[in-house]
């Protein structure tokens, strides 16, 4: 294959450029978090806004996830746009009760008059035996809070294009990105800034629907590849945000192929990929004739590396099930 | 290290009940004092339209505990921020939102201060600087800290009122680190009323001196009579003035006590007679009325003046409020995004 | 009607009553959390416990959830069978962290040396005016977490029998108490422990399931005893745990009545009714022709009584809701 | 108050490197000696399995910290429990967990410690007193206070590790708390290497004096040398004592030094050289063979012995944990739950 004639933007940077376009563009733009300062992020997302923006614009924080997020709370309902980083998706667990009591809350609370813009940034998902504690999706935990908007952007372009969405929003949104999607290298966003809720289809085809989110989106377009060689078309559509659901998308797909996998890589019970199946039914029975998810199982997050690979849904697996659910059997060997 | 250059501007002094310099004009006491009327009146108002069914839920009242919110909220300036707890109508009247429209709220009006959305322990008006009651325990302190972020930008400041109770809380020993790291234009006043709910403090907390908590970051902290207006007017003053001054955070300790129950269904029979009529008698409003006539020679006419005013304003406030449509889905149109 | 011969029980009282016989059978078993102990708790569900069980077993904690959740894992951990109250629901933000970073992965990656028993008690749910941050139901943060239980009993035997069987389970149980059944009466339990996990036809019907929990069950009967004079049979089924989730017996109901209501209290996108349903259209799309969610609007429960009354799901709108999906008008006036 | 009686029983103590007296017997000693330089060569070995790649993921090593973990649980005994962090094969090996079940976790075999399912951030072993390992930050806190409650019932002791940068954590103060008014057996022991990953302490942390934090809680505390295991050993011994005799909680704050980064990725280039050098000047088990030698009379041959038979035991231990089976879906079968 020929080297692509556009420059390629990679995932890291997409979140560093989107930062510091912001930060120059408003300065009531805030940015902090652990090390995500002088050091740059512990993913290397963030180098060189400490030195550009000075510190009381991007700062370094005490180990402290309940503090952060209760400033970002009161520093967005007085007039600032906070974004900070939560350095692992797991972490979020002592961040939630001022993004769940508090920012999501304030706007209904206040009659509508006091908009809370913030973005809380953080590094989720399994795949690189960091362990059952450094490997989860937060998402589900917060899925069902009205108010606030869960960001999952699987592309460079939309991780740039999202995230500056994300911080002119007036609302709080988790903006998760995913461990094995930094180092990913795409084509640079076509406009400025992509507005949270909608889902895209990253290829179109036929005779299924595959929906994810991050890496699985990835791990659906493999997929979609062997088995195109095996002449099932499968239609990979990535949701992009969990919250506000583009079930409009999901439906219209589904319309035109009548099957949805779903691929999530936390556990089937409560996850989010349930969850949308449920909606789809909901709305969509109709157009179903066959419908399932792929999931991991009902444990933590596996440490050695062939336990891991097992554990989450990756594209081979994706397609061993569509070709399952689809009656046809495992590919002839070329 | 800048944090240590905060510790030496304010000390640490023992609790004194004296009294402010007789010389002082009365006029801005009165103010004070007209305040600290209104927020008494309108929590036996509440009280008696909770028993009438017109206040739903629950309700935790301030009796007692004016002093301290309406002390600190008369040195704020536009600009400033409060961020207070579910025991916040002193909080709120004291920041200027009308009686009216609290009340309303409490009712679930359509002229509540938000819409009936929020009820009494979720009260919020950013306009008048208040970021909100909060229904968690130690949550007013986090938002207090965000809120200062936003405040060193103007020279303003944030204030977080909190119990005693809300000293064992994660957020406290967070925040209290943060804003002495970050510089921050934060005033933490704990409110100590000696109980948590049914609990005494001595129970659950492994202190008997809240401000020493504040000292162990390093940050200038003072422990006040709550009940003497004059001395936490004092305290207020010279933590803001630091925090201003880009001095860092200040932490004020108002010692306090709740003439109620924790929350409208609780008699407080857990709390020794001795101690409850100790207090009583320290009546803070009592207190500054005596000061006003005693020291600074203010004539018991004009301070019942204030008195019939209040009790008019209150009144009307009440009345309106009833007479105001309770909020339905027929006129609360709720959207779950701002745009 | 005459009144039931056999004595009859309250929820309250079943709470305080299998706490009491729990912690006199086994010694292992504490008890703790704010007002609990000398104040038997706000909602006055563990009087007596204290006096009778000493301050080392049954005690009053400061306001630290987090330290009370942490306490609990490293107890049942270390051999104790640690109970909790986190009051209200709304305050399981804070103690998130030991639940899902620890208490709920300890049986796994110790691999299956360490069970951790422990249960937190909670009240939740709306409809007393407590406001947004008093009346969550913290059941859809909790439910993607594999290793936890979400125990939540509708009646007052089954509040006392599971409550009894969690505080034996082996593992980490969230046992949710509704607010608005603290003071409901009813029969005593037939067994004295209810193993967690399976759901109970709360009232055998033909044509349509009405899934439900807590609260919702008793609106969920009141409504099918109106829509039974209108000739519509609904069977009402009591999920009684949320986790694990008996779909057999979902699916079972379903296979003989072929529609399903659930209804939820909370949000619909990402609760756990959606989920329910995105589990029932996986295994049992063959059942359904028809599948539908009554859940509340997608913002925060408002205090006013009737902006609050109107929000949650109850019977009238139930019984409304299932005439309408089975194509029948309103009921004649009687 | 209870609370207030444990207060005088453990004073503080100005920082100290003497040495403990020469009459004392060697033996315990050399056995520290031995669980260091096993640590030491352990943490060197899985840098190195971790370069050929059979080590994954991410390891905290805790090169230059020997002699707290050592020192601390040496006054241990059966029945109390240790409580970690991420950086904890320090305390997993002192705790007695074999070379080789710690070596085959962080590679993932199944014969690991917890069949290979945990990975170094996650490494339980109840058996052992490990509570475990906790990759959340201030999580090992939260789970020695629990473990102290069962323990209090057999005159047991729970210790807790953690770093500085956990003292700014929600855990800590909670806790700390919680132990106080509970008057339970727990050690809390800050292993403060003075940075938190990349950032020094002091930017963060509104205190130069973690110990002070403990007083606060009015906690004893004691501040020591944490490269010199003699004091560690002291130290411990005597908040050990306190603690089983049921006075309740007691803090040791150990200064030491990462000798290397925070994680495998981290060069560690942010921290000043001259800082770097002087405190390898001061490595714990040079220091400690340097005693034994002066001052205990341990004859260099001696120590050369444990040497060889530490290294032996370490490179039986590799050989085996890389010998056993890699944990896969086809040998490792999990159930939700506990029956
Ligand atoms: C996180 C949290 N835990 C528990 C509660 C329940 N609660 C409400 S007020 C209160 C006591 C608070 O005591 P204190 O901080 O002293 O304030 P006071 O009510 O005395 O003004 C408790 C436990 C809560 N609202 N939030
Ligand atoms: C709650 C939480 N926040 C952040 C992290 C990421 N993290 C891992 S180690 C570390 C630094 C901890 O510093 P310290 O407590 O001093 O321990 P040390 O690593 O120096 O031993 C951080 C921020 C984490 N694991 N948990
Ligand atoms: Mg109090
Ligand atoms: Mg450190």
């Amino acid at each position: 294959m020929s080297v692509a004639a556009e420059p390629q933007l990679e995932y890291r940077t997409a979140i560093v450029e989107a930062m510091a376009e912001e930060l120059e563009r408003d300065e009531r733009v805030i940015f902090y978090g652990e090390d995500v300062a002088r050091a740059g992020g512990v993913f290397k997302a963030t180098p060189g806004l400490h030195e550009r923006f000075g510190d009381e614009r991007v700062f370094d924080t005490p180990i402290s996830e309940l503090a952060m997020c209760g400033a970002a709370f009161g520093a967005a309902v007085t007039g600032l746009r906070p974004v900070l980083e939560v350095m692992f998706g797991d972490f979020m667990t002592l961040a939630m009760d001022a993004l769940v009591n508090q920012a999501a809350k304030w706007w209904y609370l206040s009659n509508h008059r006091t908009p809370v813009p913030l973005v809380i940034r953080s590094a989720v998902g399994a795949g690189g035996s960091f362990g059952a504690i450094h490997s989860q999706n937060p998402a589900p935990w917060y899925l069902s809070v009205p108010g606030l908007k869960i960001a999952c952007p699987a592309f460079p372009a939309d991780a740039k294009a999202m995230l500056k969405a994300a911080i002119r929003d007036q609302n709080p949104v988790l903006f998760l990105e995913h461990k094995r999607l930094y180092s990913l290298k795409g084509p640079h966003p076509q406009r400025e800034v992509e507005p949270l809720g909608s889902a895209r289809v990253a290829r179109a085809g036929e005779d299924v629907t595959v929906l994810a989110i991050q890496r699985g989106v990835h791990d659906a377009l493999a997929a979609a590849e062997q088995l195109a060689a095996e002449g099932i078309d499968a239609e990979v559509l990535d949701l992009r945000c969990l919250r506000p659901l583009d079930l409009d998308a999901v439906l219209a797909s589904v319309g035109r192929t009548n099957r949805l996998l779903v691929v999530d890589e936390g556990a089937a019970l409560g996850g989010w990929g349930g969850s949308v199946i449920g909606a789809v039914a909901q709305h969509g029975l109709e157009h179903l004739d066959d419908v399932w998810l792929l999931a991991s199982p009902e444990h933590p997050v596996p440490y050695s590396p062939p336990l891991e690979r097992a554990f989450l849904p990756g594209g081979e697996a994706i397609a061993a099930s569509v070709r399952e659910r689809l009656g046809l059997g495992a590919p002839t060997t070329t | 290290m800048k944090i240590m250059q905060s510790f030496a501007s304010m000390s640490r002094r023992p609790h004194r009940t004296s009294h402010a310099a007789a010389t002082v004009a009365a006029e801005p006491w009165l103010a004070r004092l007209r305040q600290m009327l209104l927020i008494r009146g309108f929590e036996l108002e509440i009280q008696r339209q909770f028993l009438r069914g017109e206040v739903h839920g629950t309700t935790h009242l301030y009796n007692g505990q004016e002093a301290i919110s309406v002390g600190v909220c008369s040195v704020l300036r536009d600009g400033d921020y409060v961020a207070a707890t579910y025991r916040g109508h002193g909080a709120a009247l004291a920041l200027g939102i009308s009686a009216e429209a609290l009340a309303a709220e409490l009712m679930g009006r359509t002229t509540g201060i938000d819409g009936g959305r929020g009820g009494s322990m979720n009260v919020i008006d950013l306009e008048r600087g208040l970021v909100g009651c909060f229904g968690i325990v130690g949550g007013s302190i986090g938002a207090a800290i965000g809120a200062a972020i936003s405040a060193k930008r103007h020279g303003g400041v944030a204030v977080a009122f909190f119990g005693d109770g809300a000293t064992n809380q994660a957020y406290f020993h967070e925040c209290l680190n943060f804003a002495v790291v970050r510089c921050l234009p934060a005033i933490f006043v704990c409110e100590n009323n000696l109980y948590g709910e049914f609990t005494p403090m001595e129970r659950v907390t492994a202190s008997d001196d809240i401000a020493a908590r504040a000292a162990a970051y390093y940050m200038p902290s003072r422990k006040v009579d709550g009940n003497a207006i004059a001395d936490v007017v004092d305290a207020a003053e010279e933590a803001v003035r630091h925090a201003r001054e880009q001095g860092g955070p200040a932490f004020l300790e108002c010692l306090t006590y709740r003439q109620l129950g924790h929350s409208k269904s609780d008699p407080a029979t857990y709390r020794p007679t001795e101690e409850r009529d100790a207090w009583l008698a320290r009546d803070p409003i009592e207190l500054e009325k005596a000061r006003l006539r005693d020291v600074l020679g203010v004539d018991a006419v004009q301070i019942a003046g204030v008195e019939a005013d209040v009790a008019r304003e209150l009144a009307e406030a009440i009345e309106a409020a009833l007479a105001a449509p309770v909020a339905t889905p027929e006129n609360d149109c709720a959207t779950e995004y701002a745009a």
